[in-house]
């Protein structure tokens, strides 16, 4: 099977199963709360309505505000290019390693919170000041946890730490990697805008830090801003799921080897989603000055686990 | 962990489809109403022009585990902007007069109206006071009223049916 | 003749302006077309100087000029001529009155012709009464104008000045007493080419005692801490013309008669005795000068102070070798030619504004911009900034300092320099923008009398571009003499 | 003979530390102007003996211009300043009677201490009379540091002026004739100067208080 | 003579004749005249670094002026980068300056300004070709000196006299520190080649006071913490092509210097050196970043983050020192690589954000940003230029921030190799406040950008905004384009910044292979990173994006109105978020480093207090190290002063005391020494 074939069919899978691991997420969280809920697959039902619908734009926003939804899901659909998600190694890890997946989280935040000023409205300030705070205080904690990880795999490179886990799988268990995971979990909580640091589904804007950034968008432009958000969560869980649990994830280009890795990989994502679920449903959202609490702690995980894994090395 | 012990034990309590009554059948329709024309993925803004809040109880209602709105696909946002319907209560009030037609105006198309209680239609014992413009479909288009002071969670299902219906086919 | 030239005319001008009575305008003309000749005659000096000529006259050789002797003739001279050209006397609206007018004339010339007389002096003795003399002289003009800071100032410059020079004289005397056990008593005995033929001989205790009064003496004239209290007061409270003299020159004279003495002390006890002293001193005299810039509100004190920093340099430049003796003596001809200029544009300023306190001279840059132009020349001058001469001067001697592996001592001169430095900028900055009070009026009103103050910039930016040859050559005769 | 000599030396140094000394307890100025003349008599006459047991005409001509001048000129002219201000009075010297004895005596063993390789290198039978020139030296420092009034200060000068004729007197029997002639030169005209100054100080101030001369300061 | 020798000739004489220019000619012809001038040199000085790298061969020359004897000029490696940064932004500044200048007409002098200009270009010039210290020290301090004139030209500002003290008084204790150190490690004659200085070698307790001499001297030109107190005040007043100049270039000369020092002449030191490197430029990143974000004066904030910039370029030199003590050549080669990578990187954005807002200045009259607003549709051009520099400034791919970021993190990393716990504690914090301030970065850039130029227009001027002259425009431009390539190039920069490295004599590092493979494969194979590929993927990506929607059939109606408000009735711009709105979280998250004063007063209306007239919120923030460094150590120095002031007590029985005080001190220490 062609390389690069595998290249795009996994980007069409990530954008492809994106929508349906939040509608999961969601499900379960109904679940959890005694109700029925949507089925997971309406996600993808929002999307068709959003893109049928027109677009409002205001009057004061500029290109930057019509712009902002294809920047934003053009850095996120790049990150789908670099992260490995079924297949170590690739292709593509000579673009980019873990720190320009974490640049190109940044970029993609960037353009949103310049978005959320765009309009002039006081919500979307709010969400965008409120964005790249959390954005920017989970940066030290990101480039820590990477270079724990970097140090075991001695690569910043996605697959070559992928595949120094599967050499040594032992590794996985070492408390700098398990402290590195724990790290790297709270900042995926905080980046991907999921409960406690923020609340997907609130309605009230002054809690709001995503939604309130893309309060202004409708139609394609909310469809795409929503579809990139997903893809992130799904990129940064499936991230997770293989720097810190490899198995499954092919190391050829076999069908079979594919396909194994794809079964694996839904299963992974499934727990990772069961785990999220029951986490929002037991905790309740930070208050905002709160939120660096929570990452400093995060930070510190990493720090400790930095300092084991060069003490244990 | 008392949490989930609890959860357990409480189970699902939203009505089951097949349990019969109004409601659900109601709930049937509005499902397949939605799905054909809106996808099945309604949002909802729901705008107070001046209601006792009593509709906004029955709203409430809608979201409870027991009603569980989202099973439907429709569910309450945070912007006219995201959403396709507006739940409009009450009577208009001076004040609210401008903020409505605001909410309209920043709803994009295709868009529904529905408006919710006896207000809402007749200003009900508001009528005639000087802080209140008039009904609803004074100031923005109505697809659908509902009746009743306050409706009851499962007359609003009604109603929003009864919106989606008229929706223009795409 | 040219000492003639060198020494009478002073005495000549002042003559003139003592006998004409009552005083006019053209007998400043006179005595400032007379100042020139000694200027003329310095030259000529540093000329002959140059060829290798030691210059003697009189009786016992009564005079006697060599490098040192004409470098310093040459400082005298032209920072005399440019009192003369730019002081009281000459135009009408001066603001002095006749007897005023008469009494710098006299007073100045007569300034002129001790400090000349002190540098060209064979006799160490000689050498000390013309330099008590010069207080006199000048002690007369502080209160041209009386007031009571003027008054004030005379009083303690000529108590304190007399007092440090009697000290002087004790070391004269010490040392003459010296030589006398030595070599019996003789007329020649306190020339200075006779004390420092014997000076190998000489009883080295009594030399280190005599050279430590000597040095309180001088360097009381010179400016130096702990004997420098006169010096801000007398400076800023004396017509500008007068300040400039005494501080473009005094001092310099004052360090002279140092330099004569530390060469004779130096030939008896090694130079590592004199060197700590002047360290000491101009250390001391370095720091009570930076931090007392840094309060200042005086500009004309603020001139002062960094006169006895200056001091201090050249001073501490003495005790660093041959190397530093050469940064010393460009220090003090620079100084010279910087501080003379700056306070004949003190005196501008005060002039116009009426106030030689610092918050209210602002927007000078407005008010007279030449003025003020060669004024923040002239204070970067003496922050030592490029490309002035003090600058290579200072670097010369940091570089000495360096040389002679004195690195602590210099990062110690090198910090206080930065405070002064600091200081000096911030004042110069509060004067020179800001806005001018209204009742100041705008414009350079004597724009000739600028034309003497550009020929000094001209002459600094020179000296720190492009040391002339004849200069350097000169200086290092001065070196030759100074720290064989 | 030479000891004889020596005696006197010292007893003419000892004498004129004694009327500097005199500044120190009293405190009329009109007191001050007598210990200097007197002083200056006594110093004339350790002159004249050196000129005597030396026999050096050069040094009776000193001699005699210290009796001239600073016996009896300049002595009368402090007196014909003393009329306007006789008033005024060294009521509150800066330091006190007793202190500034204390302290005299201890510039006089500095003194001492200072001469030592003085004494050591000379074979004069005057030596043993400088320590106590260099003591006067201090002393007249001391005074014109402590005291208020102008005019003690310009005593106190003066006697700072005596000190050192006196050392050179009795270290080097004299100094180069031309020298002497301009130091005296030199001191008439200071004096002229200072009093001068005196009489501005007076019109300026209405006082002789050198303590008013406090304005420039910084 | 040989063709570098013709180009020096040649930049000089632009130089030159741009500042004759300036002086001569009349306000309009002497302004273009002398811009033609300082471009035309700005460009030879250009392509002197380019000749020089491209050719790797050394110019060398020395000129007897009359009494300066051995004004030696020579190019080598290390020179290259810095000619071609001061080319870059001097050209970009100069064609800026030509139509920004215009504004002074008849305000402030025009020649001065003009003829300091190219002066100072002159002096950036010939400083990095310096080879001799009294070369050196002097076109210092005439760099300095003319600097310090051109952050003057607003004379009538008070702000602007009191930052050029203290520009002038920090980079004079700079200069002192310099003196020390070139007398010390000269042996006390400047005038030695640097040549016969790299043969020498002084004493280690010697070369650690250099080295700290050194440190002091540069990081006082270059802005690093804690002398970095004159950046935020002086750059901002300055005219803005000039600031950008300074920002650029200027500041580039202390990193220039302390490489020249500490790489060339006394190539490897202990490993403290390094570690002290790294903590100064770890610690001016992160409060660089954090001062900045607090500020709502645009030049101000883009000021401190020259503080940060340089801070980062510090950690990689620091880093690289480090990695060569323990011998780790290639690491440390890697190191240094990053740091001149960055450094010209910052010159070029930093001189377009400088430049930007001079532009958004130029046409609003105000630097507080509060007062800006909606310029984004006003002068659409800067807008966009603005917009890239801050996105090259916050490290975003595929801009060159990121690039030489990207190459500092990887450093960084390769401390993994060093076995010391001490170090294996140091750089994950370097690591993770590098990231955290990078992070910063971005969050402040949002906040530059977002306030200034989008959204409505927050006062009447910004309201009357108008786009910059076309000279303005090409000015930004130029350092525009600059980004964008030499973010996209890193595959060819690498490899020359590191050849031109390895030309260092004492530098052990020839072996090091430096690939010049597409994908930028740093030698110690941490991370792979290929910036062209990824600018590629993006824009293909931002081009699918758009056809994906054209083949679902997605609804491509767009209705314009308002922007929703709650339904209010009309939006005012004091609505919007502002500056100090956006920056509030993060203050709250570091209040207790920037412990804010605040002040609110409420007044109500007298009949009752439930109706509030006005409301007001003040919030200071008084920088840390003003507080806690300077306004003491100036308070000392002035209380010294007092007491000083006190010997001068105007009694005149206290100064006689002095004398015999002084004469029996002196007596007693005569007979004390011998």
């Amino acid at each position: 099977m062609s390389a690069w074939f595998v290249e795009i069919f996994q980007v069409v899978f990530v954008v492809a199963l994106a929508p349906g691991l939040v509608g999961l997420i969601r499900w379960i969280k109904a679940r959890l709360q005694s109700r029925l809920g949507a089925p997971p697959g309406q996600p993808y039902r929002e999307l068709g309505k959003l893109f049928h619908k027109e677009a409002v734009v205001s009057k004061n926003a500029s290109w930057i505000f019509r712009f902002a939804p294809y920047a934003v899901s053009a850095s996120t659909l790049a990150i789908a290019f670099l992260v490995p998600v079924l297949v170590v190694p690739r292709r593509l890890d000579m673009v980019g390693d873990l720190f320009v997946v974490v640049y190109l989280l940044l970029l993609g935040t960037f353009w949103l919170a310049l978005a959320g000023l765009d309009p002039g409205s006081a919500f979307g300030g709010m969400g965008s000041s409120r964005e790249v705070t959390v954005a920017a205080l989970a940066e030290p904690t990101t480039a820590t946890a990477i270079f724990s990880l970097a140090l075991g795999a001695g690569s910043t490179n996605l697959g070559a730490i992928v595949a120094a886990a599967l050499n040594d799988p032992w590794t996985v268990l070492t408390p700098g990697h398990l402290l590195a995971f724990a790290a790297l979990f709270i900042v995926a909580i905080a980046e991907t805008g999921r409960l406690p640091v923020d609340n997907p589904s609130t309605h009230l804007e002054l809690t709001m830090i995503h939604e309130a950034m893309i309060l202004e968008y409708s139609g394609r432009y909310l469809a795409l801003l929503e579809w990139a958000a997903w893809l992130k969560l799904f990129v940064f869980l499936s991230l997770l799921a293989n720097l810190f649990f490899p198995w499954g994830i092919a190391t050829t280009l076999t069908p079979g080897a594919l396909s194994w890795a794809i079964v694996t990989l839904l299963v992974k994502l499934a727990l990772l989603a069961v785990v999220i679920a029951v986490m929002e449903t037991r905790v309740a959202k930070l208050r905002l000055f709160r939120v660096p609490e929570l990452l400093t702690a995060s930070f510190v995980l990493a720090l400790l686990a930095i300092t084991s894994s060069f003490l244990l090395r | 962990m008392r949490l989930f012990s609890k959860i357990l034990s409480v189970g699902i309590v939203t009505e089951p489809l097949d349990n019969g009554g109004e409601e659900v059948e109601l709930a049937r329709q509005v499902a397949a109403k939605t799905q054909k024309l809106l996808g099945r993925a309604v949002g909802i803004r729901e705008v107070d022009a001046g209601s006792c809040n009593g509709c906004e109880i029955e709203i409430t209602g809608l979201t409870s585990p027991i009603y569980d709105l989202e099973r439907f696909g429709l569910c309450f946002v945070a912007s006219p902007r995201h959403a396709d319907m507006l739940l409009v209560t009450g009577p208009v009030t001076r004040n609210m007069e401008v903020p409505l037609r605001k909410t309209y105006e920043a709803t994009p198309d295709p868009k529904l109206v529905v408006a919710v209680g006896d207000c809402a239609k007749t200003c009900g014992v508001f009528q005639g006071s000087y802080a209140v413009v008039g009904s609803v479909d004074a100031v923005i288009p109505v697809d659908v009223f509902v009746h009743g002071c306050p409706p009851e969670p499962s007359d609003i299902l009604r109603g929003i049916l009864a919106a989606l219906d008229r929706l223009p086919p795409k | 003749m040219i000492f003639v030239l060198l020494l009478l005319t002073p005495l000549l001008a002042a003559a003139t302006a003592a006998l004409v009575r009552p005083y006019r305008l053209w007998v400043g003309w006179v005595t400032t077309v007379l100042s020139f000749a000694p200027l003329g005659a310095a030259l000529w000096l540093s000329a002959r100087v140059l060829e290798g000529e030691v210059l003697t006259w009189g009786p016992g050789e009564f005079l006697r000029a060599d490098a040192l002797s004409a470098l310093l003739a040459l400082c005298v001279s032209f920072v005399a001529a440019l009192a003369a050209w730019l002081g009281p006397g000459l135009a009408v609206e001066d603001g002095y009155d006749a007897a005023e007018r008469r009494s710098y004339r006299v007073f100045s010339n007569l300034f002129a012709f001790t400090m000349l007389l002190a540098v060209t002096a064979h006799n160490v003795g000689v050498m000390w009464v013309a330099v008590e003399a010069t207080t006199i002289t000048s002690a007369m003009l502080v209160p041209l104008h009386v007031t009571k800071a003027s008054v004030e100032a005379s009083w303690k410059y000529i108590l304190i000045g007399s007092v440090g020079i009697a000290l002087a004289f004790v070391g004269t005397v010490l040392a003459y007493f010296d030589f006398v056990n030595l070599a019996g008593e003789q007329a020649s005995a306190l020339n200075w080419t006779s004390l420092l033929a014997s000076a190998p001989s000489l009883h080295r205790e009594v030399l280190k005692l005599a050279f430590v009064f000597i040095l309180i003496g001088y360097g009381t004239k010179a400016g130096l801490a702990p004997m420098h209290t006169w010096l801000p007061d007398a400076h800023s409270e004396s017509p500008s013309a007068l300040s400039a003299m005494m501080s473009g020159v005094l001092l310099a004279v004052a360090i002279y008669a140092i330099v004569r003495w530390k060469i004779v002390v130096d030939a008896a006890v090694g130079p590592a005795f004199t060197d700590r002293l002047l360290i000491a001193l101009s250390l001391l005299s370095l720091t009570i000068a930076a931090f007392s810039l840094l309060g200042q509100r005086n500009y004309k004190r603020m001139l002062a102070y960094s006169s006895i920093e200056h001091t201090g340099l050249t001073c501490l430049g003495l005790a660093l070798g041959p190397l530093g003796v050469f940064a010393a003596m460009l220090h003090m001809v620079n100084h010279s030619v910087t501080k003379s200029m700056m306070f004949l544009l003190a005196g501008r300023i005060q002039q116009r504004y009426r106030s030689t306190e610092i918050v209210e001279v602002p927007g000078l840059i407005r008010t007279m911009p030449v003025t003020a132009g060669c004024f923040a020349a002239g204070m970067f001058a003496i922050a030592g900034l490029p490309p002035f001469g003090l600058f290579i001067s200072e670097f010369a001697l940091v570089r000495a300092g360096f040389t002679a592996g004195r690195a602590w001592l210099m990062g110690a001169v090198l910090a206080l320099l930065v405070v002064a430095f600091i200081a000096l900028v911030t004042h110069l900055n509060r004067m020179l923008y800001g806005t001018p009070p209204k009742s100041t009026s705008v414009g350079e009103h004597t724009p000739w009398a600028l034309a003497p103050i550009g020929l000094c910039v001209v002459i600094l930016v020179i000296l720190g571009l492009a040391l002339p040859a004849p200069v350097s050559r000169l200086l290092n005769k001065v070196v030759e003499i100074a720290a064989p | 003979m030479s000891s004889l000599f020596s005696q006197l030396a010292v007893l003419g140094s000892s004498l004129t530390l004694i009327f500097a000394l005199m500044l120190l307890w009293h405190r009329s100025v009109d007191a001050y102007t007598t210990a200097f003349a007197w002083q200056s008599v006594v110093l004339a006459g350790i002159v004249a003996v050196v000129a005597y047991f030396e026999r050096d005409p050069e040094l009776y001509f000193v001699a005699a211009m210290l009796l001239l001048l600073k016996g009896w000129l300049i002595p009368r002219l402090l007196r014909r300043m003393e009329g306007p201000f006789g008033a005024e009075q060294e009521l509150q010297p800066y330091v006190n009677t007793a202190t500034s004895l204390l302290i005299s005596g201890l510039l006089v063993l500095f003194a001492y201490a200072v001469c030592r390789p003085l004494v050591a290198l000379s074979h004069l039978p005057t030596r043993a009379g400088m320590p106590l020139a260099l003591g006067l030296i201090f002393v007249s420092l001391f005074v014109i540091a402590s005291r208020k009034k102008a005019l003690t200060q310009v005593i106190g000068f003066l006697m700072l002026e005596n000190g050192i004729a006196l050392l050179a007197v009795l270290g080097t029997y004299g100094i180069p004739l031309v020298v002497e002639i301009g130091v005296f030169l030199d001191l008439l005209l200071g004096f002229m100067v200072m009093q001068l100054f005196v009489y501005r100080i007076h019109e300026t101030f209405e006082s002789l208080d050198v303590e008013q001369l406090g304005r420039l300061k910084h | 003579m040989t063709l570098m020798g013709t180009l020096v000739t040649g930049a000089i004489v632009c130089y030159l004749a741009g500042a004759l220019a300036a002086l001569l000619g009349n306000d309009r012809w002497g302004r273009i005249l002398g811009a033609w001038g300082a471009a035309s040199g700005a460009a030879i000085s250009l392509s002197l670094g380019m000749v020089a790298l491209a050719s790797g061969s050394v110019f060398s020359a020395v000129f007897d002026f009359p009494s300066l004897t051995g004004f030696a000029l020579r190019i080598d490696g290390l020179s290259a980068p810095f000619l071609i940064l001061t080319g870059l932004v001097g050209a970009a500044s100069s064609v800026y300056g030509a139509g920004y200048s215009a504004a002074y007409t008849g305000v402030y002098s025009l020649r001065k300004l003009g003829a300091l200009f190219n002066l100072l270009l002159l002096t950036l010039t010939l400083q990095v070709m310096a080879d001799n210290a009294l070369t050196f020290l002097l076109l210092w301090e005439a760099m300095s000196l003319v600097a310090y004139l051109l952050v003057l030209t607003e004379h009538r500002e008070p702000a602007t006299v009191r930052a050029a003290n203290w520009y002038l008084a920090i980079t004079h204790v700079g200069f002192a520190a310099l003196l020390a150190m070139f007398f010390l490690l000269s042996a006390g004659d400047l005038s030695t080649a640097f040549d016969t200085l790299r043969a020498n070698a002084p004493v280690p307790t010697q070369r650690n006071a250099i080295f700290i001499l050194a440190l002091l001297g540069f990081s006082a030109k270059a802005g690093l913490i804690p002398l970095h107190v004159w950046l935020p005040m002086a750059h901002p007043v300055a005219p803005s092509h000039v600031s950008a100049l300074l920002s650029g270039v200027v500041i580039k000369m202390g990193v220039y210097g302390f490489c020249r020092i500490v790489l060339d002449l006394m190539s490897g030191g202990p490993a403290w050196w390094g570690g002290l490197a790294l903590a100064l430029g770890v610690a001016s990143a992160l409060f660089g970043v954090l001062y900045a974000l607090m500020e709502h004066d645009l030049k101000r904030l883009l000021a401190y983050h020259s503080v940060e910039n340089i801070g980062i370029i510090f950690i990689g030199i620091g880093a690289g020192l480090m990695f060569q003590s323990y011998g780790l050549m290639s690491l440390a080669a890697l190191g240094f690589v990053a740091a001149l990578y960055h450094t010209i990187n910052h010159a070029c954005f930093k001189g377009l954000l400088f430049l930007g807002a001079g532009s958004v200045l130029h046409a609003t009259h105000t630097r507080n940003m509060e007062e800006m607003g909606g310029l984004i549709k006003k002068m659409p051009r800067t807008a966009l230029m603005f917009l890239i520099g801050a996105a090259s400034i916050s490290a975003l791919p595929p801009l060159n921030g990121f690039a030489s970021e990207w190459l500092i993190f990887q450093t960084l990393l390769g401390g993994s190799h060093i076995p010391e716990p001490a170090v294996a504690l140091m750089i994950p914090i370097a690591v993770a406040l590098l990231a955290l301030s990078g992070g910063l970065a971005m969050a402040c850039f949002v906040k530059a950008f977002g306030i200034t130029f989008l959204a409505i227009a927050r006062s009447p001027a910004a309201e009357k905004a108008h786009e910059a002259p076309l000279s303005m425009q090409a000015g930004m431009g130029i350092l525009g384009l600059a980004c964008i390539g030499l973010g996209l190039t890193p595959f060819f920069v690498v490899p020359v910044l590191g050849r031109a490295l390895a030309g260092l004599d004492r530098l052990a590092w020839e072996t090091t292979v430096f690939s010049l493979t597409l994908p930028l494969n740093t030698p110690a194979t941490f991370g792979s990173m290929s910036s062209p590929l990824l600018a590629a993927g993006l824009l293909i990506l931002l081009g699918l994006i758009p056809l994906a929607l054209w083949v679902i059939g997605a609804n491509r109606r767009t209705r314009v109105g308002d922007t929703w408000g709650c339904g209010r009735i009309a939006q005012t711009p004091r609505m919007q978020y502002t500056a100090t709105a956006f920056a509030e979280p993060l203050r709250r998250v570091f209040a207790e480093l920037y412990r804010p004063t605040k002040d609110l007063s409420i007044d109500f209306h007298p009949e009752s207090k439930y109706f509030v007239q006005s409301i007001e919120y003040q919030s200071e923030i008084h920088p840390w190290f003003e507080k806690l460094l300077y306004q003491p150590l100036i308070g000392i120095f002035h209380r010294i002063a007092d007491r000083v002031r006190w010997i001068q007590a105007g009694w005149l029985g206290l100064y006689l005391t002095y004398m015999l005080v002084g004469l029996i001190a002196l007596l007693v220490l005569a007979w004390w020494t011998p």
